[in-house]
């Protein structure tokens, strides 16, 4: 079947040409902390991308996607930690692990898989659920997966802290997986399988009676999409170093979220627009409070007001635009349409 | 046969009067500019093809729709800002087009929530139900069933015992023949007539089927492209003419 | 071919909605099914395609019994309906709406898009190919459902009030369009609607039911005057305007 | 031992079903969870607190904090759901978790990130015994308290309409107007109904910690929100009942699990929570039929 | 140019009762050392803290921005899991951090670098210090411990009292876990009274306002054994919400006495010190650990003749500090930085903490 379409085309190109560009200007501004951000931005693009391939086709919202981003950073991180470092961490790890110290890269691309593997398991009984059931199974899972890891010492370190990751994520690769992600998405979206889902998604019953089988088409998806976050949450614990549980529970699920969200969860770009449009946020914000801390000018505390002002600016950008940026159309398509008016 | 927009008021009592009505779905306008009236104890319809602004007119007089510009008169009130649900206070009750019933309540729920603003009075509730439950005996084997669940048919008369629940003065009726077989069609517009007989109620009727509703109606009003574009006693209409010219002009 | 229910029953709580029903269609027949309201029609319909299981009877196409199949696995086996409450996929365009059922065809990819383009021109759709659903106004949503139920290549079309909400010219354009499906796309019809001008003038055959029961089947001028069809269902009105 | 398991199982289990009809209350009607809802046990905590210089007597105070939790209820209503009920419910999903997160901030901006104590009379911590049961007269009035609130509570609602026109409203807010029903007043109602339960339970919560931090709000909200799921999320009956099973497989657990496991007591209980979806999506208690049709 | 001293300490979030005290002992000495000592080296001192939220990840994040920003000594939150972030980038950094009071033996040279220390003694000497206290002083022979799972100090604390109060001839009746934030104790109550014997003590490790309920749920429950813990009792929300009802035969180790000159002869001038600034009187050790820890670096980088990590942290290994919270003593790296100190014991009475002395156990156990 004819995947790469017009449409496809030129919002894979699009997107390349703004990675790119993010990265030359990252090249030049030439700051640790604007790298670092900019890694982030790739991390949760994959993450959130990876989220629209299972959310934004199926139309179930899904809770469990940073549960799966955490089985991504907690398996490869225990693939890769070097051995030494694991006598700290995980004193009473099981036998077989205790030697293992892969190659990070390695052990990112096994925690994806895993993740798919865990996912496929998990949730094939859940595809069939609908609507609020659906959600709430998700958000189920989502603690289920948060309290094995909160709960299983031996290969987690419990609630505390999982150190001693080594530091294997950069910008290029972080740049790089995400725009594989990006054209998995799109690739995936516009295949038969994306577009009975789609289908599936307006209409359960009317897309039956074409033919659809949507318990398979949605676990199909969700496998991608888990296999997507297992490998972000892989990416981002080599580029943290050191987490904990906490840092993949409620909060950072609506953050992302609200990523998908604002922009729009039928499309890709959508993803991709409120992944930027929140971190910039976010990192104005960040920024901000930075500045006032070190010019001494206001001296009262004001923590919190980070989140005040994102939470406000959230709730007033849902209300004008309860859909999101990006509602139906690609960013492919408006250049597409663009392109044949001249 | 066109008939110009020249009726004389006359002088039985004026209960709806539409001044000049412009209506919006965001860049959408569907109703340009819509004049008309109702006098008291009519039944008037409103006729048109597809995407006329037929039923953006029913929903503004029920305050609904949004209304950029114009004037809605009833008994004399101006209610063009009134609140959809003072407007059913005052008697307009409506059938919307796709039926709005609740899916999720049961037949006997939704009669009880039409009959609203008479739920203090137990018996005339009691009463009404019975009317529409003799209207449409299905309705009343179905009592308890989630109208979701009623076939096509059944949830439109349930939407029209519904607006009956409320002891209109006036009714807003949308394709109320839609997807009802012809027994039930013929009995509606039989006991539509005998309402307008025992309780003077009065009509405002869109349809589909255009010679059905000139059976009925007194007067009628054409719609194109959200203007009305043409109207007149129905009995000049009684024979057959070619409304495809009056639809979409010549 | 042939699609045929062999004794249908259907129970909802504390209502027999189906009771005993059978019926069939042949390959370029159209078979209208009427019936006062409520009178399991659709409910009929709804077990042909598997939205719904009988209590009891079968269905086969051919020989085949279908009775406990999916509705995907019917699809594959050349059954494809459209719905009495519209279900196009308001988030799609109307060629993706057609598209996605041709998915599952046999065809190979180019057949099946130069398919659906036949069957979109042969519907009058073109003008709105790229227009998502759910803008679109109501008769022509009812002729995407009913494009997107061919696209899947059937051999029998179960359509469930197609002309409900089309005034009287539309539903006059549509009866030309049904009446050559048949025999242009080599399947047969199973046809609900209340518009008696269009049944009457489109159907092979009729099939009444009334409370879950069939009173009367036939040919059309048969059943138009059977007395039974005639109380429950058609009224005296009708048999004096056609008269 | 017998007896103070039971004991304990209702006291908490009195507390849990409060959380859930409150919950419920708005989750049944508008079917949208209201992630703000466990803000309301934050706003019982900081409204007691704020008042504790005042010279009122405690009833006082507990009294205002839950008129508090009312508003707190309602202004969530014109916040995060009346603006984007109607269009999208994923982002009801996002306004609500955005508003809790406003109000946990700005609890941590105004007030303090450390945990404040919440006065409570002293009564309430008195060990009583009896048949060998040991336990605080705060518990014994939590079951008093919410079995009196649950009497109340049904008996208003089977006596009047509003529960009908809530469920109108929720499914079709226009059509619902067009009956002559005042739509938005019903569902403001909904969210005063949820704010009161909230805050009689969110009191008794606090009478149980005694202490209040911007993220108090988490586990009353996924307590609610569990005894919802597993007692059936379209019915009051189911969300009460959800309540006391949710305290008895806590307690269960705590009583009966070994140590080792018992840390992953939250996997049992949100696994169970799965299970009951899929073996019954609507829950334990089914709800009043939904109209879908095929 | 200044000297800029970085923070990642935890203002929000279930850290921030033992990071915040610390931020306003450090501002306190900040401010003496620019007014009355001429800076460090002789040039201002400027501290800036960037809220770690009580999350391992935005320390981090806090400490590379600081550390952007120029910081040449970062302070890192009161404990491994928070703190540790923010020492391994300064570790990274090449500078010196110091955590204001991890006592978790993770947090040490061997885990985070060879430029990283804590103010605090470790879980070694404080378990020790408890376990010694209690069979040795009181003659409490047999215990119920309790261990909270939510943190590496936590889990240390409990471990180290076990393993001391076992091997000076203690029994101990019953281990039991929870984790931080579960509101219900009824499991653990359950198996303490399911025991045999009442235990003569019980030892909760735990965290914050937990402590309380706790302590509380125990009484309520009948139960009256005195009840034993480390330095995260050390905080007045705790004992004002255990209230005079239950605020007796509490019992806990912690950095020092900010009461009275008891806990150091400077102490009352530090006290008011503090209250010039801030307002009001300190409340809890803790803010000793944030003036200590600017002042342990001041003299450091005072004695190096620079702020260069490798240098500072040389001076800080081959030094004896004399500090509000007791004589410190680090080993070098290879050793882990062990901090050798004394212990301060407090008792608590209707809620009042009152001194009880210094105390340095004789045989810690091993990290
Ligand atoms: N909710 C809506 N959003 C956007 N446009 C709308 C909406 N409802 C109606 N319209 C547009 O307004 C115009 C008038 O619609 P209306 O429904 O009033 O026509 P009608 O005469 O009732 O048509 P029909 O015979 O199909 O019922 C149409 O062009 C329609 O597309
Ligand atoms: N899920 C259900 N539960 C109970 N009764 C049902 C259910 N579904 C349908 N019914 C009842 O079964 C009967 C048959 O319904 P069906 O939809 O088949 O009628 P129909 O012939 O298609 O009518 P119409 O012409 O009005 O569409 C109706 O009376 C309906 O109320
Ligand atoms: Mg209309
Ligand atoms: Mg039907």
């Amino acid at each position: 079947m004819k995947i790469i379409n017009n449409e496809n085309t030129f919002s894979i190109l699009f997107f390349l040409i703004l990675f790119i560009i993010i990265y030359f200007v990252n090249f030049f501004v030439g700051s640790a902390i604007f790298e670092r951000t900019v890694t982030n931005l790739f991390i949760y693009i994959i993450l959130v991308v990876g989220l629209q391939v299972f959310m934004g086709n199926s139309g179930i919202l899904s809770f469990a996607h940073i549960g799966f981003m955490s089985i991504g950073a907690y398996s490869s991180g225990l693939l890769s930690m070097p051995i030494k470092m694991k006598g700290f961490v995980l004193r009473d790890l099981y036998p077989i692990f205790e030697n293992v110290a892969f190659d990070p890269i390695l052990s990112i691309l096994i925690g994806g898989i895993f993740t798919a593997i865990i996912a496929a398991i998990l949730t094939l009984p859940l595809m069939r659920l609908n609507d609020a059931a659906a959600v709430i199974s998700s958000f189920a899972l989502l603690m289920v997966i948060h309290s094995i890891v909160v709960g299983w010492s031996a290969v987690t370190n419990g609630p505390r802290t999982f150190f001693g990751l080594p530091k294997a994520t950069t910008l290029e690769i972080a740049l790089i997986f995400s725009f594989l992600t990006v054209i998995f998405a799109f690739i995936y979206k516009n295949s038969k399988f994306g577009l009975l889902l789609r289908a599936s998604r307006d209409n359960d019953i009317a897309a039956e009676s074409i033919g659809a089988n949507i318990v398979y088409l949605r676990w199909f998806a969700i496998i991608a999409s888990a296999f997507l976050a297992g490998i972000a949450g892989g990416l981002w614990g080599h580029f943290i170093t050191s987490f904990s549980p906490k840092s993949f529970y409620l909060k950072e699920t609506f953050l992302v979220i609200s990523m998908i969200i604002i922009g729009g969860s039928f499309t890709v770009t959508g993803a991709i627009a409120g992944a930027l449009l929140v971190t910039i946020g976010y990192e104005f914000l960040r920024w901000t409070e930075k500045v006032i801390k070190f010019s001494d000018v206001i001296t009262f505390e004001f923590i919190g007001l980070t989140e005040i002002v994102l939470s406000i600016t959230i709730i007033i950008f849902l209300i004008t635009k309860p859909k999101g940026l990006f509602p139906f159309k690609e960013i492919g398509d408006t250049i597409n349409k663009i392109i044949k008016k001249e | 046969m066109l008939l110009k927009h020249t009726l004389e008021k006359d002088l039985k009592m004026r209960m709806l009067e539409i001044n000049n009505l412009q209506v919006n779905y965001g860049p959408v306008i569907a109703v340009k500019k819509v004049d008309l009236f109702v006098n008291q104890g009519e039944t008037v319809v409103l006729l048109g093809a597809n995407g006329a602004g037929k039923s953006s007119t029913l929903l503004s007089i029920a305050g609904v729709a949004n209304k950029l510009l114009g004037k809605v008169e009833f008994s004399g009130k101006d209610i063009t800002k009134f609140s959809p649900e003072k407007i059913l206070t005052l008697g307009i009750a409506t059938v919307p087009e796709n039926r709005d019933i609740f899916p999720d309540l049961s037949v006997k729920e939704n009669l009880v929530l039409g009959g609203y603003i008479n739920r203090k009075k137990n018996n005339i509730l009691q009463d009404t139900i019975e009317e529409v439950y003799n209207l449409f005996p299905i309705l009343s084997e179905r009592n308890s069933q989630v109208a979701g669940t009623l076939s096509g048919g059944e949830q439109q008369m349930l939407a029209i015992g519904r607006a009956l629940m409320s002891k209109p003065k006036i009714l807003l009726l949308d394709e109320p023949s839609l997807g009802l077989a012809p027994t039930i069609v013929e009995k509606i517009y039989e006991h539509i007539e005998q309402l307008k007989k025992n309780t003077n109620l009065t009509i405002l009727l869109v349809e589909q089927h255009a010679m059905k509703a000139l059976s009925i109606a007194d007067r009628v009003y054409f719609l194109r492209l959200g203007e009305i574009v043409s109207s007149g006693k129905a009995s000049d209409l009684k024979e057959k003419t070619d409304f495809k010219k009056i639809y979409f002009g010549e | 071919m042939k699609l045929s229910c062999e004794k249908i029953t259907v129970d909802f709580v504390g209502l027999r909605a189906l009771d005993q029903v059978s019926l069939s269609v042949k390959t370029k027949e159209i078979l209208g099914l009427i019936g006062p309201n409520g009178s399991g029609k659709t409910t009929l319909l709804n077990t042909i395609g598997g939205q719904l299981k009988p209590t009891k009877g079968n269905i086969f196409k051919d020989n085949l019994d279908i009775t406990e199949f999916t509705p995907q696995h019917r699809v594959k086996n050349g059954l494809a309906r459209s719905f009495q409450i519209v279900r196009t996929f308001d988030s799609l365009n109307v060629f993706e709406n057609i598209k996605s059922a041709s998915l599952v065809s046999n065809m190979n990819y180019s057949d099946k898009i130069k398919f659906c383009d036949e069957i979109i021109s042969y519907l009058n759709l073109d003008r709105i190919k790229h227009v998502l659903a759910n803008t679109l106004n109501y008769g022509d949503r009812r002729r995407v459902e009913i494009a997107r139920a061919m696209a899947t290549d059937p051999d029998f079309l179960l359509l469930d009030e197609p002309a409900a909400g089309m005034n009287d010219d539309e539903s006059e354009i549509l009866l030309t369009m049904l009446r050559e499906i048949p025999n242009k796309f080599n399947l047969g019809i199973l046809i609900i609607d209340h518009d008696m001008s269009l049944i009457m003038k489109l159907c092979d055959r009729l099939h009444v039911l009334d409370s879950g029961k069939t009173i009367a089947e036939g040919l059309v001028d048969q059943v138009k005057t059977h007395p039974d069809v005639v109380k429950a269902y058609l009224g005296e009105g009708f048999k004096n305007e056609n008269a | 031992m017998f007896l103070q398991y039971i004991v304990d199982v209702l006291s908490l289990g009195s507390l849990y079903a409060l959380f859930a009809l409150g919950l419920v209350l708005v989750y049944g009607i508008l079917k949208l969870v209201n992630f703000a809802y466990g803000e309301l046990v934050l706003v019982i905590g900081y409204s007691i607190f704020l008042l504790k210089g005042s010279p009122f007597p405690w009833f006082f105070m507990a009294g205002t904090a839950i008129v508090m939790s009312i508003v707190f209820s309602i202004f969530t209503d014109y916040v995060a759901f009346r603006p984007v009920r109607e269009k999208s419910v994923t982002a009801v999903l996002i306004t609500s978790f955005a508003f809790a997160t406003l109000l946990q901030n700005a609890a941590l901006l105004l007030i303090s990130a450390k945990p404040k104590n919440v006065p409570m009379p002293s009564f309430l911590s008195d060990s009583v015994q009896f048949l060998g049961v040991i336990t605080p007269v705060r518990n014994l009035i939590s079951i008093f308290v919410t079995f009196l609130c649950l009497i109340i509570f049904y008996q208003f609602m089977k006596r009047s309409t509003l529960g009908l026109a809530m469920r109108a409203a929720a499914t079709n807010f226009n059509m619902t107007r067009m009956l002559g029903i005042p739509a938005n007043l019903v569902i403001t109602s909904a969210f005063a109904m949820s704010g009161l339960l909230a805050g009689i339970a969110g009191t008794l919560w606090m009478s149980k910690i005694a202490n209040v931090f911007p993220g108090v709000g988490l586990e009353p909200l996924l307590i609610a929100f569990i005894a919802t799921v597993i007692g059936g999320m379209r019915s009051v009956h189911g969300a009460v009942l959800g309540g006391f099973i949710l305290a008895f497989i806590d307690m269960s657990f705590n009583y009966l699990l070994p140590q080792d496991i018992l840390k992953f007591r939250d996997v049992f209980t949100f696994s169970i929570v799965i299970l009951i979806l899929l073996i019954r999506p609507q829950g334990l208690v089914k709800g009043p039929a939904t109209g879908i049709r095929t | 140019k200044e000297v800029l001293i970085g923070g990642a300490a935890c203002e929000t979030g279930m850290q921030a009762p033992l990071d915040t005290p610390g931020i306003n002992g450090a501002k306190v000495a900040v401010k003496y050392l620019n007014d009355e000592k001429g800076g460090i080296l002789g040039r201002p001192v400027k501290f800036v803290n960037l809220d770690g939220k009580s999350d391992p990840v935005t320390v981090g994040n806090s400490a590379l921005e600081v550390i952007a920003q120029g910081a040449e000594f970062i302070i890192a939150p009161c404990d491994f899991d928070f703190g540790g972030p923010a020492s391994m980038a300064a570790q990274d950094a090449g500078i010196v951090g110091m955590s204001l009071c991890a006592s978790d033996p993770l947090f040490s040279s061997w885990s985070l670098g060879d430029k990283q220390f804590t103010l605090s003694m470790w879980n070694t000497t404080m378990s020790a210090t408890a376990a010694e206290f209690a069979y040795n002083e009181k003659g409490w022979k047999t215990a119920y411990v309790v261990t909270d799972q939510i943190i590496a100090y936590t889990r240390s604390l409990s471990e180290y009292f076990l393993v001391h109060f076992d091997a000076i001839g203690g029994k101990i009746l019953l281990e039991d876990t929870y984790t931080n934030g579960d509101n219900d104790f009824s499991a653990q109550l359950a198996r303490l009274k399911a025991l045999d014997e009442e235990p003569d003590v019980i030892f909760i490790s735990s965290y914050g306002i937990d402590i309380a309920l706790i302590t509380k749920t125990l009484r309520e429950a009948g139960i009256t054994a005195p009840i034993l813990g480390g330095d995260s009792y050390d905080d007045p929300s705790v004992w004002e919400a255990l209230g005079t009802k239950f605020g007796s035969d509490v019992y806990f180790v912690t950095h020092t006495w900010m009461g009275s000159a008891e806990g150091h002869p400077d102490m009352p001038e530090f006290v008011k010190l503090y209250t010039d600034y801030h307002g009001s009187a300190p409340d809890t050790a803790f803010v000793a650990t944030g003036w200590d820890t600017v002042m342990l670096f001041a003299q450091a980088a005072e004695i190096a003749g620079t702020t260069d990590g490798a240098a500072v942290a040389k001076a800080l290994e081959d030094n004896e500090f004399n500090l509000l919270t007791g004589d410190l003593d680090y080993s070098n790296a290879a050793d882990g930085h062990y901090p050798y100190k004394a212990a301060a014991l407090v008792g608590l009475t209707e809620g009042n903490p009152s001194f009880l002395g210094w105390r340095n156990p004789e045989n810690p156990p091993a990290p």
